[in-house]
Protein backbone atom coordinates (compact mmCIF):
# COMPACT_ATOMS: atom_id res chain seq x y z
CA UNK A 1 0.00 0.00 0.00
CA UNK A 2 2.47 2.50 1.00
CA UNK A 3 4.20 2.00 -2.38
CA UNK A 4 1.29 2.82 -4.33
CA UNK A 5 1.25 5.93 -1.86
CA UNK A 6 4.37 6.95 -2.81
CA UNK A 7 4.00 6.54 -6.68
CA UNK A 8 1.23 8.08 -6.62
CA UNK A 9 2.78 11.24 -4.76
CA UNK A 10 5.65 10.97 -6.94
CA UNK A 11 3.12 11.07 -10.09
CA UNK A 12 1.32 14.57 -8.51
CA UNK A 13 5.04 15.98 -8.54
CA UNK A 14 5.57 15.56 -11.77
CA UNK A 15 2.20 16.83 -12.91
CA UNK A 16 2.89 19.77 -10.64
CA UNK A 17 6.06 20.18 -12.66
CA UNK A 18 4.68 20.26 -15.32
CA UNK A 19 1.79 22.90 -14.36
CA UNK A 20 4.53 24.95 -13.60
CA UNK A 21 4.48 25.86 -17.62
CA UNK A 22 1.92 28.17 -17.45
CA UNK A 23 3.83 29.95 -14.46
CA UNK A 24 6.33 30.68 -16.73
CA UNK A 25 4.57 31.74 -20.18
CA UNK A 26 1.14 33.22 -18.93
CA UNK A 27 0.11 35.18 -21.12
CA UNK A 28 -2.04 37.00 -18.38
CA UNK A 29 -1.17 37.89 -14.80
CA UNK A 30 -4.31 35.60 -13.80
CA UNK A 31 -2.92 32.37 -15.74
CA UNK A 32 0.36 32.33 -13.77
CA UNK A 33 -1.96 32.67 -10.67
CA UNK A 34 -4.26 29.53 -11.10
CA UNK A 35 -1.29 28.00 -12.11
CA UNK A 36 0.13 28.70 -8.45
CA UNK A 37 -3.37 27.56 -7.26
CA UNK A 38 -3.06 24.54 -8.95
CA UNK A 39 0.30 23.86 -7.19
CA UNK A 40 -1.27 24.32 -3.40
CA UNK A 41 -4.37 21.71 -4.53
CA UNK A 42 -1.44 19.09 -5.78
CA UNK A 43 0.69 19.92 -3.10
CA UNK A 44 -2.24 19.17 -0.19
CA UNK A 45 -2.78 15.52 -1.92
CA UNK A 46 1.04 14.92 -2.06
CA UNK A 47 1.38 15.85 1.33
CA UNK A 48 -1.58 13.87 2.88
CA UNK A 49 -0.31 10.73 0.62
CA UNK A 50 3.28 11.10 2.05
CA UNK A 51 1.75 11.90 5.71
CA UNK A 52 -0.35 8.32 5.56
CA UNK A 53 3.01 6.63 3.89
CA UNK A 54 5.58 8.05 5.83
CA UNK A 55 3.59 7.53 8.92
CA UNK A 56 4.03 11.13 9.80
CA UNK A 57 0.88 12.88 11.14
CA UNK A 58 2.28 16.12 11.07
CA UNK A 59 2.50 16.46 7.76
CA UNK A 60 -1.44 16.46 7.48
CA UNK A 61 -1.35 20.03 9.45
CA UNK A 62 0.85 21.33 6.62
CA UNK A 63 -1.50 19.97 3.84
CA UNK A 64 -4.18 22.16 6.13
CA UNK A 65 -2.39 25.71 6.30
CA UNK A 66 -1.63 24.89 2.12
CA UNK A 67 -5.29 24.48 1.89
CA UNK A 68 -6.00 27.99 3.84
CA UNK A 69 -2.84 30.23 1.99
CA UNK A 70 -3.98 28.78 -2.17
CA UNK A 71 -7.35 31.60 -0.70
CA UNK A 72 -4.89 33.98 0.86
CA UNK A 73 -2.36 34.96 -1.93
CA UNK A 74 -5.33 34.77 -4.74
CA UNK A 75 -7.41 36.83 -2.77
CA UNK A 76 -4.38 39.64 -2.21
CA UNK A 77 -3.53 38.94 -6.20
CA UNK A 78 -7.46 40.46 -6.87
CA UNK A 79 -7.48 42.85 -4.84
CA UNK A 80 -4.35 44.42 -5.00
CA UNK A 81 -2.14 43.18 -7.69
CA UNK A 82 -4.27 42.54 -10.78
CA UNK A 83 -3.33 45.69 -12.77
CA UNK A 84 -6.38 47.60 -13.85
CA UNK A 85 -6.94 47.17 -17.33
CA UNK A 86 -6.73 51.49 -18.00
CA UNK A 87 -2.91 51.26 -16.33
CA UNK A 88 -1.88 48.89 -18.40
CA UNK A 89 -2.58 49.80 -22.39
CA UNK B 1 -33.61 30.13 16.11
CA UNK B 2 -33.00 32.31 19.29
CA UNK B 3 -29.77 34.10 20.19
CA UNK B 4 -28.75 31.51 22.91
CA UNK B 5 -29.31 28.16 20.85
CA UNK B 6 -27.84 29.63 17.77
CA UNK B 7 -24.57 30.69 20.41
CA UNK B 8 -24.82 27.28 21.63
CA UNK B 9 -24.73 26.18 18.34
CA UNK B 10 -21.74 27.59 17.39
CA UNK B 11 -19.68 26.66 20.12
CA UNK B 12 -20.67 23.62 20.27
CA UNK B 13 -19.49 22.98 16.05
CA UNK B 14 -16.23 25.06 17.15
CA UNK B 15 -15.29 22.74 19.97
CA UNK B 16 -16.03 19.84 17.62
CA UNK B 17 -13.47 21.92 15.32
CA UNK B 18 -10.66 22.77 17.76
CA UNK B 19 -10.55 18.74 19.13
CA UNK B 20 -10.59 17.42 15.43
CA UNK B 21 -7.34 20.15 15.01
CA UNK B 22 -5.44 18.70 17.91
CA UNK B 23 -6.51 15.21 17.12
CA UNK B 24 -7.65 15.20 20.76
CA UNK B 25 -5.24 16.26 22.76
CA UNK B 26 -6.52 17.43 26.41
CA UNK B 27 -4.14 19.71 27.17
CA UNK B 28 -4.48 22.15 24.62
CA UNK B 29 -8.04 22.88 26.00
CA UNK B 30 -6.37 25.80 27.37
CA UNK B 31 -5.53 27.77 24.55
CA UNK B 32 -8.67 25.54 23.12
CA UNK B 33 -11.21 27.53 24.88
CA UNK B 34 -10.51 31.00 24.56
CA UNK B 35 -10.01 30.26 20.67
CA UNK B 36 -13.17 28.45 20.57
CA UNK B 37 -15.38 31.61 22.47
CA UNK B 38 -13.30 34.02 20.53
CA UNK B 39 -14.05 31.75 17.32
CA UNK B 40 -17.94 32.11 17.92
CA UNK B 41 -18.31 35.70 18.64
CA UNK B 42 -16.36 36.00 15.54
CA UNK B 43 -18.39 33.98 13.68
CA UNK B 44 -21.62 35.48 14.71
CA UNK B 45 -20.47 39.26 13.70
CA UNK B 46 -19.49 38.31 10.46
CA UNK B 47 -21.97 36.13 9.42
CA UNK B 48 -25.26 36.24 11.39
CA UNK B 49 -27.69 33.35 11.88
CA UNK B 50 -29.68 32.19 8.52
CA UNK B 51 -32.96 29.75 9.02
CA UNK B 52 -31.24 26.38 6.90
CA UNK B 53 -33.59 23.73 6.58
CA UNK B 54 -32.02 20.55 8.03
CA UNK B 55 -33.88 18.16 5.58
CA UNK B 56 -32.74 20.78 2.81
CA UNK B 57 -29.40 20.15 3.55
CA UNK B 58 -29.21 16.50 3.85
CA UNK B 59 -30.95 16.41 0.39
CA UNK B 60 -28.23 18.92 -0.74
CA UNK B 61 -25.15 16.78 -0.23
CA UNK B 62 -25.41 13.75 -1.92
CA UNK B 63 -26.95 15.97 -5.11
CA UNK B 64 -23.71 18.20 -4.72
CA UNK B 65 -21.62 15.28 -4.11
CA UNK B 66 -22.83 13.44 -7.57
CA UNK B 67 -22.79 16.65 -9.52
CA UNK B 68 -19.65 18.30 -8.99
CA UNK B 69 -18.30 14.34 -9.48
CA UNK B 70 -19.94 14.88 -13.04
CA UNK B 71 -18.65 18.29 -13.16
CA UNK B 72 -14.75 16.64 -13.21
CA UNK B 73 -15.85 13.96 -15.25
CA UNK B 74 -17.01 16.34 -17.51
CA UNK B 75 -13.93 18.92 -17.78
CA UNK B 76 -11.82 15.48 -17.82
CA UNK B 77 -13.48 14.04 -21.04
CA UNK B 78 -13.01 17.48 -22.41
CA UNK B 79 -9.72 17.54 -22.16
CA UNK B 80 -8.49 14.46 -22.86
CA UNK B 81 -9.41 14.24 -26.25
CA UNK B 82 -7.21 14.96 -29.08
CA UNK B 83 -8.51 18.18 -30.03
CA UNK B 84 -9.92 20.26 -26.91
CA UNK B 85 -13.77 20.08 -27.44
CA UNK B 86 -15.15 22.88 -25.96
CA UNK B 87 -17.48 26.26 -27.20
CA UNK B 88 -17.72 28.72 -24.41
CA UNK B 89 -20.38 30.89 -24.04
CA UNK B 90 -21.66 33.75 -21.61
CA UNK B 91 -25.03 33.06 -20.24
CA UNK B 92 -27.20 35.01 -18.10
CA UNK B 93 -29.82 33.27 -15.33
CA UNK B 94 -32.44 36.25 -13.65
CA UNK B 95 -32.14 35.56 -10.26
CA UNK B 96 -35.72 33.59 -8.22
CA UNK B 97 -33.61 33.88 -4.92
CA UNK B 98 -33.53 36.92 -2.90
CA UNK B 99 -29.86 39.13 -1.95
CA UNK B 100 -27.90 37.60 0.17
CA UNK B 101 -26.28 34.83 1.08
CA UNK B 102 -28.56 31.89 -0.65
CA UNK B 103 -26.64 33.93 -4.24
CA UNK B 104 -23.21 33.35 -3.21
CA UNK B 105 -23.77 29.50 -2.20
CA UNK B 106 -25.42 28.49 -5.36
CA UNK B 107 -22.81 31.20 -7.19
CA UNK B 108 -19.98 28.85 -5.25
CA UNK B 109 -22.72 25.03 -6.34
CA UNK B 110 -22.30 25.88 -9.59
CA UNK B 111 -19.08 27.18 -10.62
CA UNK B 112 -18.48 23.31 -9.47
CA UNK B 113 -21.18 21.88 -11.47
CA UNK B 114 -20.88 20.46 -14.85
CA UNK B 115 -19.72 23.21 -17.77
CA UNK B 116 -20.72 26.04 -16.12
CA UNK B 117 -18.68 29.01 -13.74
CA UNK B 118 -20.64 31.79 -12.48
CA UNK B 119 -18.51 34.98 -12.88
CA UNK B 120 -21.12 37.97 -12.01
CA UNK B 121 -23.85 37.76 -9.63
CA UNK B 122 -24.63 41.59 -8.25
CA UNK B 123 -27.75 42.74 -9.95
CA UNK B 124 -30.53 41.06 -11.49
CA UNK B 125 -28.97 38.67 -13.29
CA UNK B 126 -26.16 35.62 -12.39
CA UNK B 127 -24.03 35.63 -15.60
CA UNK B 128 -22.43 32.13 -16.24
CA UNK B 129 -19.70 31.13 -18.37
CA UNK B 130 -21.04 27.87 -20.06
CA UNK B 131 -18.40 25.48 -21.52
CA UNK B 132 -20.68 24.39 -24.29
CA UNK B 133 -23.25 25.98 -26.13
CA UNK B 134 -25.47 23.27 -27.20
CA UNK B 135 -27.16 22.51 -23.55
CA UNK B 136 -30.20 24.22 -22.14
CA UNK B 137 -28.75 25.33 -19.23
CA UNK B 138 -32.16 27.29 -17.50
CA UNK B 139 -33.99 24.38 -16.66
CA UNK B 140 -30.41 22.90 -14.88
CA UNK B 141 -30.42 26.16 -13.00
CA UNK B 142 -33.74 26.52 -12.09
CA UNK B 143 -33.82 22.83 -10.51
CA UNK B 144 -30.26 23.66 -8.84
CA UNK B 145 -31.97 27.03 -7.35
CA UNK B 146 -35.02 25.46 -6.21
CA UNK B 147 -32.82 22.88 -4.04
CA UNK B 148 -30.69 25.91 -2.82
CA UNK B 149 -34.08 27.70 -1.91
CA UNK B 150 -35.38 24.87 -0.24
CA UNK B 151 -32.25 24.35 1.83
CA UNK B 152 -32.59 28.06 2.98
CA UNK B 153 -36.31 28.11 3.64
CA UNK B 154 -36.88 30.65 1.15
CA UNK B 155 -40.13 30.19 -1.33
CA UNK B 156 -39.22 30.97 -4.48
CA UNK B 157 -42.31 29.18 -6.39
CA UNK B 158 -44.26 32.68 -6.48
CA UNK B 159 -41.58 34.32 -8.14
CA UNK B 160 -42.11 35.08 -11.98
CA UNK B 161 -39.32 34.81 -14.80
CA UNK C 1 -7.44 -6.64 1.31
CA UNK C 2 -10.67 -5.42 0.21
CA UNK C 3 -10.10 -2.44 1.25
CA UNK C 4 -7.00 -1.87 0.25
CA UNK C 5 -8.40 -2.64 -3.35
CA UNK C 6 -11.13 0.35 -3.32
CA UNK C 7 -8.76 2.88 -1.24
CA UNK C 8 -6.17 1.88 -4.17
CA UNK C 9 -9.10 1.97 -6.85
CA UNK C 10 -10.33 5.88 -5.04
CA UNK C 11 -6.52 7.36 -5.08
CA UNK C 12 -5.56 6.19 -8.72
CA UNK C 13 -9.04 7.53 -10.08
CA UNK C 14 -8.21 10.99 -8.00
CA UNK C 15 -4.67 11.16 -9.81
CA UNK C 16 -6.35 11.04 -13.06
CA UNK C 17 -8.11 13.24 -11.99
CA UNK C 18 -5.18 15.52 -11.18
CA UNK C 19 -3.84 14.86 -14.41
CA UNK C 20 -6.91 16.15 -16.13
CA UNK C 21 -6.79 19.05 -14.25
CA UNK C 22 -3.22 19.86 -15.07
CA UNK C 23 -3.48 18.93 -19.01
CA UNK C 24 -6.51 21.18 -18.96
CA UNK C 25 -4.36 24.16 -17.62
CA UNK C 26 -2.14 23.36 -20.33
CA UNK C 27 -4.56 23.28 -23.01
CA UNK C 28 -7.71 25.33 -22.80
CA UNK C 29 -7.08 29.05 -24.24
CA UNK C 30 -8.39 31.31 -22.24
CA UNK C 31 -8.73 32.33 -18.24
CA UNK C 32 -12.52 30.82 -17.99
CA UNK C 33 -11.91 27.46 -19.45
CA UNK C 34 -8.95 27.43 -17.47
CA UNK C 35 -10.37 28.22 -14.27
CA UNK C 36 -13.69 25.56 -15.16
CA UNK C 37 -10.45 22.81 -15.47
CA UNK C 38 -9.00 23.55 -12.88
CA UNK C 39 -11.54 24.28 -9.88
CA UNK C 40 -13.98 21.14 -10.98
CA UNK C 41 -11.01 18.29 -11.28
CA UNK C 42 -9.13 19.38 -8.57
CA UNK C 43 -11.60 19.41 -5.97
CA UNK C 44 -12.68 15.89 -7.73
CA UNK C 45 -9.76 14.27 -7.40
CA UNK C 46 -8.53 16.00 -3.94
CA UNK C 47 -11.64 14.36 -2.99
CA UNK C 48 -11.85 10.96 -4.57
CA UNK C 49 -7.46 10.71 -3.21
CA UNK C 50 -9.25 11.61 0.42
CA UNK C 51 -12.14 9.26 0.03
CA UNK C 52 -8.90 6.68 -0.58
CA UNK C 53 -7.02 7.82 2.65
CA UNK C 54 -10.31 7.79 4.69
CA UNK C 55 -10.44 4.37 4.57
CA UNK C 56 -7.21 3.38 5.49
CA UNK C 57 -6.92 5.86 8.85
CA UNK C 58 -7.65 3.97 12.10
CA UNK C 59 -9.12 7.02 14.18
CA UNK C 60 -12.06 8.67 13.56
CA UNK C 61 -10.65 12.11 13.96
CA UNK C 62 -7.92 11.69 11.58
CA UNK C 63 -10.62 11.23 9.17
CA UNK C 64 -12.32 14.10 10.14
CA UNK C 65 -9.53 16.07 9.73
CA UNK C 66 -8.56 14.76 6.49
CA UNK C 67 -12.81 15.73 5.73
CA UNK C 68 -11.93 19.15 7.27
CA UNK C 69 -8.89 19.59 5.06
CA UNK C 70 -11.21 18.59 1.63
CA UNK C 71 -14.25 21.45 2.47
CA UNK C 72 -11.43 24.02 3.05
CA UNK C 73 -9.91 23.27 -0.26
CA UNK C 74 -13.21 23.25 -1.70
CA UNK C 75 -14.42 26.58 -0.43
CA UNK C 76 -11.30 28.19 -1.20
CA UNK C 77 -11.53 26.75 -4.94
CA UNK C 78 -15.17 28.34 -5.85
CA UNK C 79 -14.81 31.07 -3.87
CA UNK C 80 -11.25 31.97 -5.66
CA UNK C 81 -12.51 30.53 -8.98
CA UNK C 82 -15.73 33.05 -8.92
CA UNK C 83 -12.82 35.78 -7.63
CA UNK C 84 -10.92 35.51 -10.71
CA UNK C 85 -13.50 34.98 -13.14
CA UNK C 86 -15.31 38.05 -12.34
CA UNK C 87 -12.43 40.23 -11.86
CA UNK C 88 -11.03 38.94 -15.56
CA UNK C 89 -14.56 40.41 -16.56
CA UNK C 90 -13.97 43.43 -15.03
CA UNK C 91 -10.35 44.06 -16.40
CA UNK C 92 -11.88 43.29 -19.82
CA UNK C 93 -10.73 40.08 -20.57
CA UNK C 94 -12.64 38.35 -23.33
CA UNK C 95 -13.50 35.11 -22.96
CA UNK C 96 -12.13 32.77 -26.06
CA UNK C 97 -15.04 31.72 -29.05
CA UNK C 98 -14.88 28.94 -31.09
CA UNK D 1 13.29 -1.61 -1.31
CA UNK D 2 11.28 0.26 -4.32
CA UNK D 3 10.00 2.63 -1.63
CA UNK D 4 13.42 3.65 -0.65
CA UNK D 5 13.70 4.11 -4.60
CA UNK D 6 10.95 6.19 -5.62
CA UNK D 7 11.34 8.69 -2.14
CA UNK D 8 14.93 8.97 -3.80
CA UNK D 9 13.45 9.93 -7.36
CA UNK D 10 10.86 12.36 -5.16
CA UNK D 11 13.91 13.65 -3.56
CA UNK D 12 15.72 14.39 -6.62
CA UNK D 13 12.94 15.86 -8.97
CA UNK D 14 12.00 18.30 -5.78
CA UNK D 15 15.86 19.27 -5.59
CA UNK D 16 16.48 19.80 -8.91
CA UNK D 17 13.42 21.97 -9.27
CA UNK D 18 13.70 23.96 -6.35
CA UNK D 19 17.05 25.26 -7.92
CA UNK D 20 15.49 25.69 -11.44
CA UNK D 21 12.79 27.68 -9.95
CA UNK D 22 15.21 29.93 -7.85
CA UNK D 23 17.00 30.19 -11.07
CA UNK D 24 14.03 31.42 -12.70
CA UNK D 25 12.62 33.77 -10.08
CA UNK D 26 16.01 35.65 -9.90
CA UNK D 27 16.60 35.92 -13.43
CA UNK D 28 12.62 36.96 -13.93
CA UNK D 29 12.41 41.10 -15.77
CA UNK D 30 8.81 40.64 -15.47
CA UNK D 31 8.00 41.20 -11.51
CA UNK D 32 4.58 39.81 -11.41
CA UNK D 33 5.88 36.69 -12.77
CA UNK D 34 8.52 36.42 -10.29
CA UNK D 35 5.93 36.68 -7.34
CA UNK D 36 4.03 33.92 -8.74
CA UNK D 37 7.48 31.73 -8.91
CA UNK D 38 8.71 33.00 -5.52
CA UNK D 39 5.41 31.68 -4.02
CA UNK D 40 6.17 28.52 -6.24
CA UNK D 41 9.32 28.40 -4.96
CA UNK D 42 8.00 28.89 -1.07
CA UNK D 43 5.21 25.86 -1.32
CA UNK D 44 7.95 23.01 -2.74
CA UNK D 45 10.48 24.30 -0.43
CA UNK D 46 8.07 23.63 2.18
CA UNK D 47 7.88 19.94 0.20
CA UNK D 48 11.24 19.83 0.73
CA UNK D 49 11.61 20.54 4.30
CA UNK D 50 9.10 17.89 4.76
CA UNK D 51 10.93 15.25 3.17
CA UNK D 52 14.41 16.87 5.21
CA UNK D 53 12.28 15.49 8.21
CA UNK D 54 11.68 18.87 9.15
CA UNK D 55 7.45 19.63 9.59
CA UNK D 56 7.84 22.60 11.80
CA UNK D 57 9.89 24.64 9.66
CA UNK D 58 7.79 23.08 6.76
CA UNK D 59 4.74 24.98 8.07
CA UNK D 60 6.76 28.58 9.18
CA UNK D 61 8.00 28.12 5.23
CA UNK D 62 4.33 27.54 4.07
CA UNK D 63 2.37 30.31 6.08
CA UNK D 64 5.67 32.93 6.19
CA UNK D 65 7.39 32.18 3.06
CA UNK D 66 4.82 31.14 0.38
CA UNK D 67 1.94 32.99 1.78
CA UNK D 68 2.65 35.76 3.69
CA UNK D 69 5.39 37.06 1.91
CA UNK D 70 3.95 36.32 -1.52
CA UNK D 71 0.78 38.32 -0.67
CA UNK D 72 3.44 41.51 0.77
CA UNK D 73 5.11 41.22 -2.10
CA UNK D 74 1.71 41.55 -4.29
CA UNK D 75 0.47 44.30 -2.52
CA UNK D 76 3.89 46.00 -2.69
CA UNK D 77 4.03 45.61 -6.58
CA UNK D 78 0.44 47.36 -6.88
CA UNK D 79 1.72 50.19 -4.93
CA UNK D 80 4.87 49.92 -6.99
CA UNK D 81 3.15 50.11 -10.62
CA UNK D 82 0.84 52.40 -8.94
CA UNK D 83 3.04 55.11 -8.11
CA UNK D 84 4.90 54.42 -11.35
CA UNK D 85 3.25 54.86 -14.36
CA UNK D 86 5.29 54.13 -17.06
CA UNK D 87 3.94 52.80 -20.08
CA UNK D 88 6.68 50.38 -21.09
CA UNK D 89 6.80 48.76 -18.00
CA UNK D 90 3.36 48.04 -18.04
CA UNK D 91 3.13 46.98 -21.47
CA UNK D 92 5.79 44.26 -20.31
CA UNK D 93 3.44 43.17 -17.65
CA UNK D 94 0.88 42.45 -19.53
CA UNK D 95 2.56 40.91 -23.04
CA UNK D 96 5.35 39.02 -21.56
Amino acid sequence: MNTLYLAVALFLLLTLIAGMWRILHGPTPADRMLAAQLFGTTAVACLLLLSQALEQPALRDIALVFALLAAVTAIAFVKRAWLKKSDES
Amino acid sequence: MDFITNFFLRVLAFSLLWIVLVNGALDSWVIGIPMVIMATFISIKLLPSTPISFIGLVKFIPFFLWHSLLGGFDVAKRVFYAEVKISPTMFLYRWRLPEGLSRVFMAKVVSLFPGTLAVDLGGEYLQIHALDDSVDLRLELMSIEKKVADMFKIDISAVER
Amino acid sequence: MIIDVISAFFILLGALFFLAGTLGLLRFPDVYTRLHALTKSDNVGLGLIIIGLMLQVDSWLVAAKLLFIWFLVLLAGAGVAHLIASTAQKRGLKPWKK
Amino acid sequence: MEEISILLLFDVLVGLTLVWLAWQTLSSLDLFRAIVLFIAFGLLMALAWVRLNAPDVALAEATIGAGLTGALFLSALAQLSASTKRKDEENKIENS
